[in-house]
């Protein structure tokens, strides 16, 4: 039995179906992500199970206890749920010093004054605030705030963490700073977490697992190594990462561009699935394409445009009218813009 | 949004040219109520097309008021004073700033209050009795002590002495008759001090109060209206001449003299009389209705006055009134 | 010609100094970026090219023509250097259309209406704005109002072109599309171009040249992108232009051993060895072995982190953390992925030296 | 910003600004301190200390003070309580009702005072009459005439003041301050007391703060609802002081004694406000835009719809209607009947009575002269203030502070000590008094809402202006003027309304030809011409709600221009 169990989940907005029958189980401990583009439904997922929106179908169970329930219009108040919640806009209150916010949650519940000031000072530490204790959030950083945030949803030792977007309004090297204290806190507390965000690195980097939504329904749920190097389909592949997706027409069994089919051939084998249709598509990523001299690859094409970002090397290479996009490491050969070149596919995935 | 701006900008010239306040013509300052200054300055105009004639109306107190700041600034608006508080003129004729004029017309002026040097001339002789409600009142009241009664507990008032000239001269009229003692019974009666003198004939038409000192003529313009007011003079009248006068150094002169020549004439005593108060001129016939009474027998009646001192002993007669009247205490 | 010459510059805000004293060239016709962290300066610098700020001391000159001088009692304003200048915050006047925009600096010269309407035209396709002449700033995206600002600068053929972080408030997709765009503009018009940002990234990708500023506004090194990337000449900008590895050494011949260990580092070392050396590497420049041959330095993984085209692995190693990345394809391919606790094989390519006491750094490989 | 040594743009926008504030705000108000403190050219605290040991302005001193105070205290209730309400409630037509809930802002209050007077004074009072001829009895159902009528009067116009600073932090704060409180385990009882209120609480100071000055400073319902049953607060007893002891200077240095009193106290509102506006703690940080938790009012839902409906047609529906209605009375007293009505009292102040046709257009002309007036010289201050560096800003600064603090009656005082003569200049009596008076008044409006539109304006884009060649000059008429042109355009009705409705300051100033539409009110009722001052009433109600719904009109197309393509 799994720890989040969320069965045949819907919900509507007047006309919109922003969560379409949705089912999901998350196990204990795991770190589990909605990732999708804005609008996909993975919020009002994440508020469903918060409890602070109602279900038109389905049933959500956390911990082998239902607590919401459409049929048996069931619903546990959000404050009855015991979790631990982080939102985007990091929603520490103003008015309370950090101390006082992260022990809120311990008070409400009507833990034992002296508890509450051992187990406060506890977060505090874990969430390296100590010295910010008796601060008002505005005196903080962006980054200090959103681990009051953390340490505050992370009071009562919930067993379940909701964090909506927490990262988003950070700047990036804070970002991946707040990733690895989520992490490590979620290794020493071993709470299951529900992790929604648009931002694909962000979910790779932090899940187990990854649900990638859009329009309100499941498109793959897997590793993020499953998802980025075998997604279910096209929109997983483009949503994922960078991605050059080449239109391709059959010809002689091969694969060739069809405004440039004497440049050569994307690929030496035409899928026999896409055949009858006479066309299909090459999704490949820009890091999986090789850049050889002319005369080296399948395909031949022109070095339109190149940029030298350091670590990477970034190219635009003109086949007829189809520009491909290149990334190429720093210590592999260079080449310049206006060079002809050679291109080829080793890895290539067939969408039609 | 460019027609906006200029609009905005075609307006405010307008508004600045019409702020061209400045101007010849007579400036009058009365405590005269708009039904009488109005038809006054109607006929007179239209005698007088040459002349822009202009009044401002207010009671006695605000008026004075007014002229002090003025003269303390230096900028007199006022060209002809006319007002029911004779004491004042005498106060402005001593401190020299009224014009000295003896109009053709002042042979015929009948009145307790003389000034053959022309300082300032009656224009009418106003009176007050008593002005009540009808609607409440089914037994009109017949003498002052009539008010001291529990039927008109806290619903007799008085308007502020010091707003209204006419209500001074009522007060030093009725404490002068029956003594201070009076005012302390309406007191105790819970008499109300109200404010101007129109506003208290207002305040008992309305059926705020059941009765008051009420000016003649605003009465009686009410009761035409169609306001539920009777009014009854009391044996005891309180008759109170309005003087016109002309201000030292006018500008206007000549129409000054002009409009108090007019204002003693048969024409305009018709047009007071017709609304409601006293003329000053005996040849003038009253209305028919008239509630006033036969203008001899009223002067006959009329307490007599001492208007010379009257000013002089202004400030201490408001503060002993006041102190009487006024709430809370 | 639009040769910039700044030529011992001093400027300070109060007691702040931000420039001591100042000499940089821009070259005519060259792509020059100024790259520094914020608060450095590079701003106010450029601000004093546009003319919005007097130096204290020094001239600036731009062709030759002498624009700054205090001791002369120069000061050319703003409106009479024809500059093109371009915000960080577009600075697109939210009151007029695209055209409108565009052509306020040719009616400002006045220049005939067919010509103001042919030039207008002419900047506005140049930018990809065509048909967009009549929308006003609020119909139009981040990117396209920069475009705005950028044909607004360019319309009146400026000799110099400033341009302020413009890139910076683009989502990522835009502003490499507007990077790219930039440049094209420059190489075609052949205008001299002062680029102010404090993204390495950018200043990689467009610069002909640059110059990178440290917190106290001293020019650190000044080169070709690759120069500045490959051959940072200091430990700060190393660090500044991207992740950065710092292994502290000793250096024993041409062999560099981690500090006070036997582990061998490189078989490369650069001459000449600083006093105290630190071994500086790129992320990229680690490769990782799964199985370790004999001698080889190894390390324990503690980290995987998939980033999508790229995975970021953390070592534990020497007693410090060593970062190594690769691409994610390759990784996958070659099997590269490792779980966190093994041990793999650590290689360093391409080993710099910096002097930990000075920060200067020695050498580099061709 | 300019060649050196040169006499540009700058200095001389600066030099302007310093002479308009110094001439028409900071010489009024110097004068009326030099008056109360300075005794032949000495300095001298005696006139001070018989001034506030007499017992009639001790009186009115603590009057003033115990009605702002309460009224402060009503309005904050009542304010919080809708807003409330409309914001975080499932009432019905929530929208509406916010909209309804500013209305009493637009109608004057000395209009309400005299449509109040009309319902509930103690025996003619139309509420009061049906009420004694329903249960037969004598006594009055509420007296108007005391001080708990002047509070209830001013709360019901002045409210809004806390309303609108509420139900906007409501709108503002993000939603997931309340949610946290949730999830962390608090019901919506503990989060309304330990998240909300806390959180709300430097919008209702603000507000109530407002309330407090504004009603400190009032003048017309006191007048109205006070002075005939002897309740005198400061701007009252200056009235009566100014008017009854004849102009003596002995009266002008009392008054201005009471209002350095007015001054100092608004001062002190003013900078607490700022302090707690500004104190970065409370500042509420906007979130993403997710409905904000409503509380289900469930059974109370109906019976606080109905409350609200009831306080808008009690506060806001039955005053005008009596004002309209009194208005068509032949004379004050007749029963409300329709044979007893004719607009002949209209036409008669529309058309025929110089005094109230001539009010009409001192109002028009002199507020429209102000407001633009105002609008210009708020904006040229306003540039110096936000966009200038000069030496000597903070003086400026300082000075462009004072018109916030300044009540009406001061203003008044402080003109009438300036411009009768003083400085070789005199225009007492004449509209022109009344015109600097207003420019004072309304200044405040004009530089918050110009330098508001000027922030907006960010440097950079004069700055792209100057780049493509543009000089200074050029930079502002191309630039900077259009774009603060709805800022000025803004601040042009929030000085032409109000002023159209003065009260305060004109009824001390106006001359016998130039009354203003308020003084013309207030001094008919005073009269006695209850009818015609309620038509006059009639007329300039009109003219002011239509003024109101042009100018909503005009930023609701604005802001739909605005958002049209973002």
């Amino acid at each position: 039995m799994a720890f989040v169990e969320l069965r045949h989940v819907t919900k509507r907005f007047g006309q919109v179906t922003a969560v379409d029958d949705l089912c999901l189980s998350i196990e204990k401990g795991e770190c589990f992500s909605f990732l999708g583009p804005s609008g996909c439904g993975k919020t009002t997922t994440l508020r469903m199970v918060a409890g602070f929106e109602d279900l038109e179908e389905g049933e959500i169970e956390v911990g082998g206890k239902l607590i919401s329930s459409s049929l048996k219009k069931y619903y546990l108040a959000p404050e009855k749920r015991e979790f631990g919640m982080v939102f985007q806009a990091f929603a520490v209150w103003p008015h309370m010093t950090v101390f006082e916010n992260v022990a809120f949650p311990l008070r409400i519940k009507g833990v034992a004054r002296h508890e509450i000031e051992s187990r406060t000072k506890h977060s505090l530490e874990n969430t390296n605030l100590t010295k910010q204790a008796q601060l008002y959030p505005n005196e903080l950083s962006g980054g200090e705030k959103q681990r009051i945030a953390l340490a505050r949803a992370l009071a009562i030792n919930p067993g379940l963490l909701l964090l909506d977007e927490p990262l988003s309004n950070l700047d990036p090297h804070l970002r991946e700073e707040m990733r690895f204290e989520i992490k490590d806190l979620q290794r020493k507390y071993d709470f299951s977490i529900i992790y929604v965000t648009h931002d694909q690195a962000e979910a790779m980097a932090l899940s187990d697992r990854i649900m990638v939504m859009r329009d309100g329904k499941t498109q793959q749920i897997d590793t993020p190594l499953n998802v980025y190097a075998n997604p279910a389909n096209k929109f997983v592949f483009g949503f994922i990462g960078l991605s050059n997706f080449i239109p391709v027409v059959p010809r002689d069994g091969k694969a060739v561009l069809e405004s440039a089919p004497d440049a050569g051939q994307v690929s030496d084998s035409f899928p026999p699935e896409f055949a009858g249709a006479g066309r299909a598509t090459v999704a490949c990523r820009p890091a999986e394409v090789d850049l050889l001299p002319e005369g080296k690859g399948g395909l031949r094409g022109v070095i339109d445009r190149m940029a030298y970002l350091g670590e990477t090397v970034d190219y635009i290479v003109t086949v007829g009218d189809v520009e491909i996009r290149i990334q190429k490491g720093r210590r592999e050969p260079r080449f310049e813009a206006g060079m002809a070149c050679s291109l080829a596919f080793p890895k290539p995935t067939w969408y039609e | 949004m460019k027609k906006l701006l200029a609009v905005l900008v075609l307006v405010s010239l307008l508004a600045i040219s019409g702020a061209a306040w400045a101007g010849e013509k007579l400036t009058v300052y009365t405590s005269m109520k708009e039904s009488l200054i109005g038809a006054l300055k109607d006929a007179f105009v239209k005698n007088n097309a040459g002349i822009e004639f202009d009044y401002y109306s207010a009671g006695a107190g605000k008026l004075m008021a007014k002229i002090a700041a003025e003269r303390e600034s230096g900028k007199m608006t006022v060209d002809v004073l006319w007002h029911s508080e004779v004491p004042d003129f005498y106060q402005l004729k001593k401190e020299g700033i009224l014009e000295p004029y003896v109009s053709p017309e002042a042979k015929f002026v009948e009145s307790p209050v003389k000034e053959p040097e022309g300082f300032f001339t009656p224009v009418r002789n106003g009176t007050l009795a008593i002005t009540y409600n009808t609607r409440f009142i089914k037994t009109a009241p017949t003498s002052w002590q009539d008010l001291l009664k529990p039927e008109y507990k806290g619903a007799f008032g008085i308007a502020n002495p010091a707003l209204s000239g006419t209500a001074y001269g009522s007060v030093v009229a009725l404490a002068q008759q029956f003594g201070w003692e009076y005012f302390e019974n309406c007191k105790k009666n819970e008499a109300k001090m109200g404010q101007g003198s129109g506003q208290v004939v207002d305040d008992t038409a309305m059926g705020d109060l059941l009765a008051c000192i009420g000016v003649d003529y605003i009465t009686t313009d009410k009761i035409k209206k169609g306001a539920t007011l009777g009014f009854v003079y009391p044996k005891e009248v309180i008759m109170l001449p309005s003087p016109v006068a002309i201000m030292k150094g006018t500008p206007n002169l000549a129409a000054a003299k002009k409009f108090v020549d007019f204002l003693l004439s048969r024409e305009a005593q018709q047009i007071i009389a017709n609304s409601g108060t006293l003329p000053v001129r005996a040849d003038v016939e009253l209305p028919k209705d008239t509630l006033l009474p036969n203008p001899h027998d009223a002067v006959q009646r009329a307490i007599v006055l001492d208007f010379t001192t009257m000013s002089a002993t202004k400030e201490a007669t408001i503060k002993k009134f006041t102190e009487i009247l006024r709430p809370g205490k | 010609m639009a040769e910039v010459r700044l030529e011992n510059v001093r400027k300070a805000y109060g007691k702040k100094v931000v420039y001591a004293n100042l000499n940089l060239t821009i070259d005519d016709g060259e792509c020059f970026t100024l790259l520094g962290p914020s608060g450095c300066g590079k701003t106010v610098l450029l601000r004093m090219a546009a003319g919005f700020e007097q130096p204290d001391a020094g001239t600036i000159t731009v062709g030759g023509v002498t624009l700054s001088s205090p001791s002369e009692r120069i000061f050319v304003p703003p409106d009479e250097r024809s500059l093109g200048v371009v915000f960080q915050d577009y600075a697109v006047w939210p009151h007029m259309t695209v055209a409108e925009n565009v052509r306020y600096p040719l009616v400002i010269q006045k220049v005939a209406k067919n010509e103001i309407d042919a030039r207008t035209q002419d900047a506005i396709d140049n930018v990809n704005l065509t048909g967009l002449e009549n929308r006003m700033p609020y119909q139009l995206s981040g990117g396209q109002q920069q475009r705005v600002a950028l044909a607004r600068a360019l319309v009146a053929e400026p000799k110099l072109m400033l341009l302020d972080e413009p890139l910076t408030n683009l989502d990522a997709k835009l502003r490499e599309e507007m990077r790219f765009e930039i440049r094209a503009l420059q190489r075609k018009k052949g205008i001299t171009v002062l680029y102010v940002t404090h993204d390495q990234e950018i200043a990689l990708a467009i610069s002909d040249r640059m110059a990178v500023l440290d917190e106290n506004g001293n020019i650190c090194r000044i080169g070709t992108p690759t120069d500045v990337f490959e051959r940072p000449g200091n430990a700060f900008v190393f660090r500044f232009m991207g992740v950065a590895n710092m292994i502290p050494a000793d250096v024993r011949g041409r062999d560099i051993y981690a500090r006070g260990t036997d582990v061998l580092l490189s078989k490369d070392a650069p001459a000449p060895v600083p006093s105290n050396p630190v071994l500086g590497c790129r992320p990229s420049d680690v490769d990782l072995v799964r199985d370790p041959g004999p001698g080889m330095p190894t390390a324990r993984v503690r980290r995987v982190n998939l980033l999508g085209p790229i995975v970021d692995q953390r070592l534990e190693f020497a007693g410090m953390e060593l970062r190594a990345q690769l691409d994610t394809h390759k990784a996958i391919s070659r099997g590269l992925i490792f779980r966190e606790g093994d041990m793999v094989g650590v290689n360093i390519a391409n080993p710099l030296l910096f002097d930990s006491n000075t920060l200067e750094g020695v050498g580099s490989h061709e | 910003m300019n060649r050196t040594g040169k006499f540009g743009i700058a200095e001389l926008l600066f030099v302007l600004s310093l002479l308009i504030l110094i001439v028409i705000v900071a010489l009024p108000v110097l004068l009326i301190f030099w008056t109360s403190f300075v005794v032949d050219g000495h300095f001298n605290l005696s006139a001070v200390v018989e001034v506030l040991t007499k017992p009639d302005t001790f009186e009115a001193l603590k009057m003033s003070l115990l009605l702002a105070a309460c009224v402060t205290v009503t309005c904050t209730a009542v304010g919080t309580l809708f807003a409330w309400l409309v914001t975080r409630t499932d009432m019905p037509f929530k929208e509406t009702m916010k909209v309804l809930f500013t209305i009493p802002f637009m109608l004057p209050a000395f209009i309400g005072a005299l449509a109040w007077k009309m319902l509930l004074s103690p025996r003619a009072g139309y509420i009061n009459q049906f009420w004694m001829a329903l249960f037969g009895t004598r006594t009055p159902l509420f007296n108007i005439y005391s001080f708990w009528g002047i509070v209830i009067i001013e709360t019901m116009y002045l409210f809004p003041f806390v309303f609108i600073q509420v139900s906007g932090a409501l709108e503002r704060m993000d939603p997931t301050l309340e949610e946290s409180a949730r999830i962390a385990g608090a019901g919506l009882f503990t989060i309304t007391r330990k998240i909300t209120i806390p959180l709300i609480l430097p919008a209702v100071v603000s507000g109530a703060l407002l309330v407090c000055l504004y009603s400190l400073a009032h003048f017309g319902t006191p007048a109205i609802l006070g002075t005939e049953v002897g309740i005198y607060t400061i701007p009252t007893k200056i009235y009566e002081l100014i008017h009854q002891s004849a102009g003596s200077f002995t009266a002008i240095r009392a008054a201005t004694v009471m209002s350095v009193i007015l001054v100092l106290s608004a001062a002190v509102i003013l900078y607490t406000q700022n302090r707690v506006v500004k104190s970065g703690r409370f500042q509420i940080i906007a979130g993403k835009s997710v409905r904000p938790t409503v509380l289900k009012l469930r059974g109370l839902r109906t019976p606080l719809f109905i409350l609200c409906i009831v306080y808008l047609l009690v506060t806001v529906v039955m005053p005008t209607v009596t004002i309209f209605l009194v208005g068509l009375l032949k004379t004050y007293g007749l029963p409300l009947q329709l044979g007893n009505m004719t607009f002949e009292n209209f036409y008669y102040v529309l058309f025929k009575w110089k005094l109230t046709k001539d009010a009409i257009f001192n109002s028009l002309y002199l507020s429209l002269g102000a407001a633009l007036v105002t609008m210009v010289a708020g904006g040229i201050i306003s540039y110096v203030l936000v966009k200038m560096k000069v030496r000597g800003k903070w003086f400026l600064e300082f000075l462009g502070m004072l018109p916030f603090s300044l009540p009406g009656t001061v203003i008044a005082l402080g003109v009438i000590l300036t411009w009768s003569g003083r400085f070789g200049i005199n225009i007492y009596n004449t509209g022109w008094i009344i015109f600097v008076a207003y420019i004072a008044r309304y200044m405040a409006f004009s530089l918050k809402s110009n330098s508001a539109a000027l922030e907006q304006v960010h440097d950079s884009l004069v700055e792209a202006s100057r780049a493509s060649g543009a000089t200074p000059w050029q930079s502002l008429r191309d630039v900077v003027i259009p774009l603060i042109r709805p800022g000025m355009i803004a601040a042009f009705f929030l000085i032409f309304l109000p002023a159209l409705r003065e009260l305060t300051t004109s009824v001390l100033l106006y001359g016998p030809t130039t009354r203003t539409i308020g003084v013309a009110i207030y001094t008919l009722n005073e009269d006695g011409e209850t009818v015609y001052a309620c038509a006059l009433a009639g007329v300039a109600l009109l003219l002011i709600v239509g003024g109101e719904i042009l100018i909503k009109r005009f930023f609701e197309k604005k802001k739909r221009l605005d958002n049209g393509g973002a």
